[in-house]
């Protein structure tokens, strides 16, 4: 156990699996860096952000694999690798990148097995950066997890921390399904407490950051850490807050936010994707639907507009959900009255 | 160039066997009783089987929506193909892919596929596979001239070339895309792709098995031997429209009659086996009778076989979830 | 006033707008058919399922353009036309290939006004089939209009009739945003009395194709005609039902939704997309948010399971919404008891 | 080759101001106040401005995330860009862009592009537009060495050709896309490419103005004059890292020295044009100094302009919604 950082989680997790299995390959553009540049120094970046930095230097260029600017051919190499024998892990760089290559996952990697009558296994891992507050403007700042979830046939991982980043990414590199690993761009300094060995995290099972009465709060990835903070602001006003991480928005431990939500009565949900046909609908309409008895209150949501994300600081800043915002929508359902009871 | 005589009977066999199967889905879809859409690969047999005669069962190959002769020549199951295509629970997906998403992962068929462009990035990894886990292995894309201008089909040209792998792009060029001609819809030529990203360029008359034999075999062992990918161009013609039901108004109207007259592979093997005293007329009627018969009893096999059950539905979406 | 077939609703609002404004311009591969051919035919096949039949002859090579099967440059070049000038109508055949083209949707033409402060206008309009029940298989059925619902910038119409085909379309290459028009394969030969004149149905209006008080039912596309008929049959047992087709998606019409709710207290959404983050959940969001104090039930959604389209017909049948769902899920919204009343 | 001496001064210009924005930035950038990614085009100046040389406003470019340089040559106010850069209000995209998306269509600037090989499709419709809407004006697609191997570019080149559109082309190639070499990313020439397309191919030392002015008006002259697209390979050197903050421990510890010293486009500018008496040295450092003064005065009026307000978040989504 010691501190590390979101960034070194991820490393290490790849680090642990690649030693473990020599199936596990990694590829993407610049996940080593230096191919074929003048000082004769690769692994030089180590990924655009330095997360698989020194992979290249263990594990050498037949398994961490420089590929040119062109997704939907390595992509899909991945997607044919992994069904015939490799488990690769392929870096997107920014999720906002899969309009390049959305067919390979869409209709090659996620159908396989389906169309193929249950004959094929494509243990595929596709890690990419997604989230705002970078300054990286619309075609770099999105969130899309709700595109992946809304196509059957894939997994989708939305860690929120350091440990749940590594031990859910171990988890996706040993299962037999394309998965879809979403790693928050602004997380990876974050540190906490994470285990040295190899660990992993079931998908489809929610962890609970904070339990309570009065409202259940299901956050996904970065808001996990802001509902958790609006959560203990609450508390000190006597509001009680259960927090659920789901992990995985798919599968989605729908269970557990039923039983929750039968425990308090009141959800609001936080998510940092576009607000039409997000995870934040797709949860209140599972609760809708499931859960109405025990509803006391109005389903709030808590989203960016439906507008792309702006590049400017201030803008920026009004785009994404905040803590402010969590608590404001916490203290709204705790105020509502019903109509025929006011 | 000396072809032992089980591969001539073998590939023969496979040929006549595609044929027969096209032929009469042909007759078939007009019954109304094959559901979806059909694409028939007949008249570019030689092309499949010619390829696919240097190729091993742990080999991969990547196909396309026309991919029937693709599968048949790779050593899929017939009758479970048809029963497939006829959407049965006994076909080689369990009646939930159809025709267009045969495959075989057991015998290196990764797959027809409904998304022109689709098998090329794939037959990249399948390469990378062969590569890594040092099979001695290649990995090769069918894919159509239409397919030829696909993004994805150029990308993974590059990128075979700069990994080095044991690939092979089968570029099958029946002159169309659908409705539009090649000559309109693909600028310069597939030789200049082939140099513009660094892979030798063969090519051939896809009517002529020995002209694919050879020119085929040449181009494997290049990317069997390591030295990086190839791309293989092949001559056809597309003997029915683009699927069933195409009436063709955009083909003048003896194309097709010409094409089968003085471009079918079947009768210009016939004629040169069993000129040149390699094999005799007979042994060809046998292979003839036999795969007429077989193709017969895959059919009514099919139509007898059972439909998916309501279960069926839900199932292998995962392998865990 | 004629009967008109889907399929001519649209050829004919393609060739109204084509005669009104020369800068309309149709794109795609083999719109016309027959560009290279031996025959010197062209016009051979006027789309893959005949709707552009004729426009070729009209209007000619330049304003009728047979693109080579690359979908990710002729729908960035109409996107690039749409920017510089043109009124591009681009048809991507099966909305399935959108994998192949989703960056210049998404990234590009979508956010052209956002990124570049307003300053850019992309009247694009872009036609795609969807839609299961024509034994496609997995890559030639899906629905998929909750992903671009999703994306901020497009608008996307789901028309369910020929009368509502031709009037939407015309609004949509009138419309000086991308619109994403989505036509149901399966629907192409029902016909209605269409206008023979040009007439437009504005975007984020919804249709109120009946009207009751008990339940209401929310319905996208061909699942519009699903609905009322389930509306009829339950008639017979006196459930009266609201049907809403609310034509777009993007803009949805909230404000009708929330009022029928307000009136019926129950929904029932039938949405033909896969189930996860769709357009049913997004309706049921709405609903739970801000109609909550009307709502006497749980929502109910009748969608397909979260699998791909299977090929075999027996599956087909099953995949799909059929009234027969439909008629449950409203029969268990009027049998509903909440369990304190219970 | 005669170049008028308006002509000569205002590329000097252009390329000038170019280097002291992007040299400019670089400070500024390290000092924590400029938000998001920056990537400079610092040496590579003579290839954007030697290209727009040939264009009038009516003319369309397309760029990239390397863009600055594409949109000073084309005419966008610098003053404009630079508070875009610094996120105001006054930016030429309001601030809701930044360095990856400036753009102003009213100037033929199809904007920078967050997506590499994003912008040669536009390209492709921007042309289509000039043709069907005979502005009698080329459209010009710059993307990188790195971009020309994505699918949307490679399909793009094929497009152009099969619909004779006048696009232009112009590779930039500096040798890198982010860390990777071209010579490892890129199999094949891209000459081949132009050929695979059926299209010509132009190339040109894109340190030198002279070079790039003449070539790229052979180029655009044949896209111009209807005959088709072109290509137009510029070779060049990238001065700073992939983007501000990049070590670039993957270049040799003089490869930027050497560039800076025998590669740029500015001296090499000078000292033919003085040498030769086309131009006086006093005249050239008036443009340097009024330069300076320029850019100062643009960071300035930048770190002093007013930030986007609330209701700049909701707008400019749609025309009407
Ligand atoms: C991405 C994509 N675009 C378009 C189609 C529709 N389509 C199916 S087959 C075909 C023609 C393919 O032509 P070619 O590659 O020459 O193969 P051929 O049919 O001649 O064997 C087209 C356009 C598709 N299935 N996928
Ligand atoms: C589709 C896509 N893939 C990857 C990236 C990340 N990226 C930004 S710039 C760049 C390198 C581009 O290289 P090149 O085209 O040679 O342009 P240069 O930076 O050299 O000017 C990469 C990989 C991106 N922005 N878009
Ligand atoms: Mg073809
Ligand atoms: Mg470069």
């Amino acid at each position: 156990m010691s501190k590390k950082s979101f960034r070194q989680a991820i490393n290490e997790a790849l680090r642990q699996e690649m030693r473990r299995d020599p199936r596990v390959i990694l590829m993407g553009e610049d996940v080593a860096g230096g191919q074929g540049g003048s000082s004769g120094v690769t692994d030089a970046w180590g990924g655009v952000l330095g997360v698989t930095k020194g992979l290249y230097t263990e594990f050498g260029p037949e398994r961490v694999l420089d590929t040119p600017i062109t997704e939907a051919s390595y992509i899909g190499a991945a997607a044919g690798a992994a069904a015939t024998g490799l488990r690769p892990v392929a870096e997107l760089m920014f999720v906002d990148f899969v309009g390049c290559c959305l067919d390979q996952i869409m209709n090659q990697a996620a159908k396989f097995r389906y169309m193929f009558g249950g004959k094929a296994r494509t243990p595929l891992v596709i890690r990419a950066m997604y989230g705002a507050g970078f300054n990286a403007a619309a075609q770099h700042s999105q969130a899309l997890y709700p595109i992946f979830t809304h196509i059957p046939g894939l997994k989708v991982v939305v860690p929120s921390s350091p440990y749940e980043a590594k031990g859910l990414l171990i988890e996706a590199i040993r299962d037999d399904d394309p998965v879809i690993f979403l790693e928050n761009k602004v997380m990876y300094d974050d540190e906490e407490e994470v285990p040295d060995e190899a660990y992993t995290i079931p998908f489809g099972e929610a962890n609970l950051t904070r339990e309570g009465n009065d409202v259940t709060l299901v956050a996904f990835g970065r808001m996990v850490g802001f509902a958790n903070e609006a959560a203990d602001r609450l508390a000190k006003d006597g509001i009680s807050c259960t927090v659920i991480d789901p992990r995985t928005t798919s599968p989605l431990d729908s269970a557990t936010i039923l039983d929750c939500v039968a425990d308090t009565g009141r959800l609001v949900i936080v998510d940092e994707s576009s607000p039409r046909c997000n995870m934040a609908t797709d949860v209140a309409a599972l609760v809708a639907e499931e859960a109405f008895d025990a509803l006391k209150a109005p389903i709030r949501r808590v989203t960016p507009p439906h507008t792309p994300v702006p590049f400017a600081t201030v803008l920026e800043k009004l785009y994404l959900p905040d803590v402010g915002r969590i608590e404001a929508a916490v203290r709204s359902v705790m105020g509502y009255k019903a109509r025929q009871e006011a | 160039m000396q072809i032992a005589r089980d591969i001539l009977l073998h590939s023969y066999r496979s040929m006549r066997t595609i044929r027969e199967f096209e032929e009469r889905l042909h007759t078939e879809f007009a019954t109304g009783e094959i559901p979806g859409f059909v694409h028939l690969y007949c008249g570019e047999e030689a092309s499949a089987v010619g390829v696919c005669a240097h190729l091993g069962e742990s080999d991969t190959i990547a196909s396309t929506h026309r991919g029937h002769g693709h599968c048949i020549a790779k050593g899929v199951d017939v009758e479970g193909m048809m029963a497939e295509i006829y959407g049965r629970s006994t076909g080689v997906c369990r009646g939930k892919g159809g025709s267009m998403h045969i495959a075989d992962l057991a015998r290196g068929m990764l797959g027809a596929n409904g998304i022109v462009g689709g098998g090329p990035p794939l037959i990249c990894g399948a390469a990378l596979s062969h590569k890594l886990l040092k099979t001695d292995g290649v990995a090769v894309a069918f894919y159509g001239d239409g397919a030829s201008n696909e993004g994805t089909t150029l990308e993974s040209l590059n990128l075979a070339s700069v990994w080095k792998l044991p690939a092979v792009f089968v570029c099958e060029d029946n002159g169309y895309g659908e409705a539009t001609g090649a000559s309109y819809a693909c600028a310069g030529t597939q030789k200049d792709r082939a140099a513009g990203f660094g892979m030798p360029y063969f090519e051939c008359d896809g009517s002529d098995f020995f002209a694919v034999y050879e020119t085929a075999g040449e181009a494997i062992a290049h990317a069997r031997s390591g030295k990086g990918p190839v791309m293989l161009h092949v001559h056809l013609a597309r003997w029915y429209g683009h699927f069933e039901g195409d009436a063709m108004s955009y083909r003048a109207s003896d194309e097709v009659a010409q094409a089968r007259k003085d471009h079918d592979c079947l009768s210009a093997f016939r004629t040169r086996t069993t000129g040149a005293g390699l094999l005799e007329g007979a042994s060809l009627d046998d292979i003839d009778s036999a795969v007429r018969t077989r193709i017969e009893a895959a059919v009514q096999a099919a139509k007898a076989a059972p439909l998916p059950e309501q279960e069926d539905l839900m199932r292998d979406v995962y392998v865990s979830y």
